[in-house]
C-alpha cells in the first residue's frame, strides 16, 4: 500500500499552520490567545524539524518552548494582567504600515535570494538518515567547550532572572 | 497493494485494510478500543478498590459482577446532563481544552510497546516524545483554569501547574539512568534490553523517584493538592459539568494508565514474563499492578501542604535524581552490571 | 517559509507596543533561524549533524532569553505598572 | 508494509480526534443553550461570587518556574548524552559532569532564594 505522504503536502500543511499561528500570535486580541497560538506555531516548527530528519530536536522544541517557555509566558501574562494590558494597542496606523513594509521587503528579498540560490544547492537523497545517537558524541566530543559555556549561560540566566524578579524590601 | 480503482475492488481493499496489522494496532489492540476499555475498567477499579480499603462495597447495581458496568452508566448519565458554562467564561477554550487533554493523554500510547509487535509507531525518540507530549499538560490545565473564570479552578490550576512543573524534572532525570542503561530512547529497544534483568534492579533509586514524581504528576493522593476537596472543591475542574467533566475524567484516567504503562516499560521489563501468557497480557497485568499501587495511597494518606510539596519536589527528588545519574555512571563505568549484558 | 516567519517576527518587533508581544516576535525570529540551520544541515551533502547541535544550543539560549526577558518585563511592570514599551522610555523608573 | 512511524502517529492523532471529538460536540446539541444568569454563576459554595476571578497572581512560586525552564533544557541535554553514554569514550563524558557540577551552584542559590518566603 503506497501511503507515504509526499513531502510537498507535509510542507504546505506545516507552513500554513505555522504562519497562521504566528500571525495570530501577534494579532490576537487577548494575550492568552496570543500565547496559545505561539505555542501552536512552535509545534508547527517542531513538525518541520521532524520532517527534516531531526526528530530529537523537534521533541526538544516542543518540550522546551511549548512546555516551558509558553508556561512562563502564560504565567507572566497573568502576573502583569491589567485591564489596559489586554486592550489591543491603539494608534498603530502609520507605524503599522511602515513595519509591514519593512518586514515585507526583507522577507521578499530573502526569499528572492533563496529562490535564486536554491536550484544550485546540492540536494542530498533523503535515504541518508541522521541517527539520533550521533547527536550525543558530537555534542560532547566535538563541542565540549560550548557545553561548558552553555552551563555558565544557564547559570547566569537563572541567577539574573532570580535577582531581577526579587522584590527588594 | 494498490488503491482501488473500480467499485469491484473496493470490498477486497477494505477487507485487506481492516485485517492489516497496522489497522489492528491502531484501532483494536493497543489502539482505541483497548484504551477505552481499560480506562473505563480503571475508573470502576479505583472506586471498588477504595471502597474495599474503607470497608465499603462500592459500585454494585449497574450490572455485571460487582457492578462492573458502572462506567457505562456513568458515561451515559454524564453525556445527557446539561453542560454548564460559567458566566463570562471563555467558551472556545472551556470546551476545547478538555478535548485537547484527552488527545494529549491518548497520543503517547502510539509509542508504548504492549508486545514485541504490538506497538503503533516504533519511534526512535519514543521516550522523549512522551515527555514532550506530557509536558503540555500544565499549560493546558492553567489555560482551562483561566478560561472557566472562577476562583476555585484558578487556584487549583495554579497549584497543579507548580506541582507538575516541580515533579517533571526529577521524573525526566530519573528516567535518564534507564536511558543510559539501555542506550536508546526507543521504547521497544528499552524493553528488549530488559530481557535478562528488569531495570528496577540496577536503577532502583530512580524507580522510587520516578514513581513518586509520577504520583505527583497525576495529582493523586498524597499529592492531590490541586483538587483538595475541603479547600478547593474539585480544583481546576470545579466548573466542569456533564460531558465536559466526563471528558476531563477520561483524560485523567488515560494519564494514569499512560504513566503506569510507562513505569512498566521503563522499569518492570515491559512485556517480558513467563511464556504461558501472551506478551500483551503480561504488560497489561503489570500496568494494572502499578496502577493499584498508585490508587492505594488515596485511601490511606492525608495530603501535604502546597509549599512543602513543591519544596520536596525540588530539593529532595531533584537532588536524588541527579545523584542517581552519577551512581549510574559509576555502575556502568566500573562494569558491575556487565553480568547482565549491560 | 523561514523568511516569512522572520518577516512576521520583524513586523511584530517594529510595531507592537506590548512588551510580551515583542518577546513573541523575538522568539519567532530565533525559530526562523533555527529552521534554516536544520534545513541546511539536512540538505548538506552528506547530511551533517553539526547544524542540529547548533540549534540545540540556540534553543537553550532562546529559552534563557525568554526567562530573563520575562523577568525584565515583570520588573518593568512592577516599577511602572505598564508593559507598554513606549511608556518605558524614561531611564528613571 | 512499513509506514513511517511519524505518519502512523499522525493517523493515530486523527483517529483520536475523530472518535473523541463527538464526546463533547454531540452533547452540545441537546444541552440547554439559553443563558441563565444564576445557573451559570461560578461555583463558590453557594455564595454570590464577588470581584474578578482572574486575579493577578502571587509571585511566590515564580523562581520555581524559572528553575523549570532551566532544568528542562538541562534534562534534554542530558538525554542526548545519556543515549550514547556506553558508546563514547569516558573522557567525552567529562564535560557533561563538569556541566552538571557547574549548574549545582545556581541550583543551590535558586533553592535558597525560593525557600525564603519573604523575598517574593
Amino acid at each position: 500500500m503506497d501511503l507515504s505522504v509526499p513531502p510537498d503536502i507535509t510542507f504546505v500543511v506545516l507552513t500554513t499552520i505555522t504562519l497562521l499561528a504566528a500571525i495570530l500570535a501577534l494579532q490576537a486580541k487577548e494575550l492568552i490567545y496570543g500565547a496559545i497560538s505561539l505555542g501552536i506555531s512552535f509545534i508547527g516548527i517542531a513538525g518541520f524539524f521532524v520532517s527534516l530528519d531531526a526528530p530529537y530536536l523537534g521533541m526538544l522544541q516542543i518540550a522546551v518552548y511549548v512546555g516551558a517557555v509558553v508556561v512562563l509566558i502564560l504565567f507572566t501574562i497573568m502576573l502583569v494582567r491589567r485591564e489596559e494590558a489586554d486592550k489591543e494597542e491603539a494608534g498603530e496606523g502609520g507605524e503599522g504600515a511602515a513595519g509591514l513594509w519593512i518586514a515585507g521587503l526583507l522577507a521578499v528579498s530573502i526569499a528572492g535570494v533563496a529562490a535564486l540560490a536554491g536550484p544550485n544547492l546540492p540536494i542530498s537523497p533523503p535515504a541518508t538518515n541522521l541517527p539520533i545517537s550521533q547527536l550525543g558524541p558530537v555534542l560532547t566530543g566535538t563541542y565540549p567547550v560550548p557545553l561548558i559555556i552553555l552551563a555558565l549561560l544557564l547559570s547566569g540566566a537563572l541567577l539574573g532572572a532570580l535577582v531581577l524578579a526579587k522584590i527588594d524590601r | 497493494m494498490n488503491l482501488p480503482t473500480t467499485p469491484a475492488e473496493l470490498l477486497p481493499f477494505i477487507i485487506a485494510v481492516v485485517t492489516s496489522h497496522t489497522f489492528i494496532t491502531l484501532v483494536i489492540f493497543p489502539g482505541f478500543i483497548h484504551l477505552t476499555v481499560v480506562v473505563m475498567f480503571l475508573t470502576w477499579y479505583e472506586r471498588k478498590l477504595l471502597a474495599r480499603i474503607q470497608l465499603r462495597i462500592g459500585p454494585l447495581y449497574a450490572g455485571g459482577p460487582g457492578g462492573i458496568l458502572q462506567p457505562i452508566a456513568d458515561g451515559v448519565k454524564l453525556i445527557f446532563k446539561e453542560v454548564m458554562i460559567p458566566y463570562k467564561a471563555d467558551k472556545p477554550l472551556f470546551l476545547g481544552i478538555p478535548l485537547a487533554l484527552v488527545f494529549l493523554g491518548a497520543l503517547p500510547f502510539a509509542v508504548i510497546p504492549f508486545g514485541q509487535h504490538w506497538v503503533i509507531a516504533n519511534l526512535d525518540v519514543g521516550l522523549v516524545f512522551i515527555f514532550a507530549v506530557t509536558s503540555l499538560f500544565p499549560s493546558m490545565i492553567l489555560i482551562f483554569a483561566w478560561a472557566s473564570n472562577s476562583k476555585y479552578p484558578f487556584l487549583g490550576g495554579l497549584r497543579s501547574l507548580f506541582q507538575q512543573v516541580a515533579y517533571e524534572i526529577p521524573m525526566w532525570i530519573s528516567a535518564l539512568s534507564v536511558v543510559m542503561l539501555a542506550g536508546s530512547l526507543n521504547l521497544v529497544q528499552i524493553v528488549t534490553a530488559q530481557q535478562r534483568i528488569w531495570f528496577i534492579v540496577p536503577a532502583f533509586l530512580s524507580f522510587i523517584v520516578f514513581f513518586i514524581a509520577t504520583m505527583a504528576e497525576l495529582e493523586r493522593l498524597p499529592f492531590d493538592l490541586p483538587e483538595a476537596e475541603p479547600e478547593l472543591v474539585a480544583g481546576w475542574y470545579t466548573e466542569s459539568s456533564g460531558a465536559v467533566f466526563m471528558v476531563i475524567f477520561l483524560a485523567l484516567y488515560m494519564k494514569l494508565y499512560l504513566m503506569s504503562s510507562l513505569i512498566t516499560v521503563l522499569f518492570l521489563g515491559g512485556w517480558w514474563g513467563p511464556a504461558f501468557l501472551p506478551q500483551p497480557v503480561w504488560f497489561i497485568l503489570k500496568a494494572l499492578v502499578v496502577a493499584t499501587f498508585m490508587i492505594i495511597p488515596r485511601g490511606v494518606y492525608p495530603r501535604l501542604r502546597v509549599d512543602l510539596l513543591i519544596k520536596v519536589g525540588w530539593t529532595r527528588l531533584l537532588i536524588i535524581a541527579l545523584a542517581n545519574v552519577f551512581i549510574t555512571v559509576a555502575l556502568l563505568s566500573t562494569g558491575v552490571l556487565s553480568a547482565w549484558g549491560l | 517559509m523561514s523568511a516569512a516567519l522572520l518577516g512576521i517576527g520583524i513586523y511584530g518587533l517594529s510595531v507592537k507596543r506590548n512588551a510580551i508581544r515583542i518577546l513573541f516576535s523575538v522568539e519567532l525570529i530565533v525559530n526562523a533561524a533555527n529552521l534554516n540551520f536544520i534545513a541546511f544541515a539536512r540538505y548538506m551533502n552528506p547530511p551533517h549533524v553539526s547544524g542540529q547541535v547548533i540549534v540545540f544550543y540556540s534553543i537553550a539560549a532562546a529559552a534563557m532569553e525568554a526567562a530573563v526577558g520575562l523577568a525584565l518585563i515583570l520588573v518593568a511592570f512592577r516599577l511602572n505598572s505598564s508593559i507598554d514599551v513606549r511608556k518605558l522610555n524614561k531611564l528613571k523608573g | 508494509m512499513a509506514l513511517n512511524p511519524w505518519l502512523l502517529i499522525v493517523i493515530w492523532g486523527v483517529i483520536l480526534i475523530v472518535l473523541t471529538g463527538p464526546m463533547l460536540t454531540l452533547p452540545m446539541f441537546w444541552s440547554r443553550r439559553k443563558p441563565d444568569q444564576f445557573r451559570d454563576m461560578p461555583f463558590e459554595s453557594g455564595q454570590v461570587p464577588q470581584g474578578e476571578a482572574r486575579k493577578r497572581l502571587v509571585m511566590q512560586y515564580y523562581p520555581y518556574l524559572l528553575m523549570f525552564v532551566v532544568f528542562d533544557v538541562v534534562a534534554m541535554f542530558l538525554f542526548a548524552w545519556g543515549i550514547s553514554f556506553t558508546s563514547i569514550p569516558a573522557s567525552d563524558s567529562f564535560p557533561v559532569l563538569v556541566f552538571l557540577i557547574l549548574l549545582g551552584a545556581p541550583l543551590g542559590y535558586a533553592l535558597k532564594m525560593a525557600l525564603r518566603r519573604e523575598n517574593w
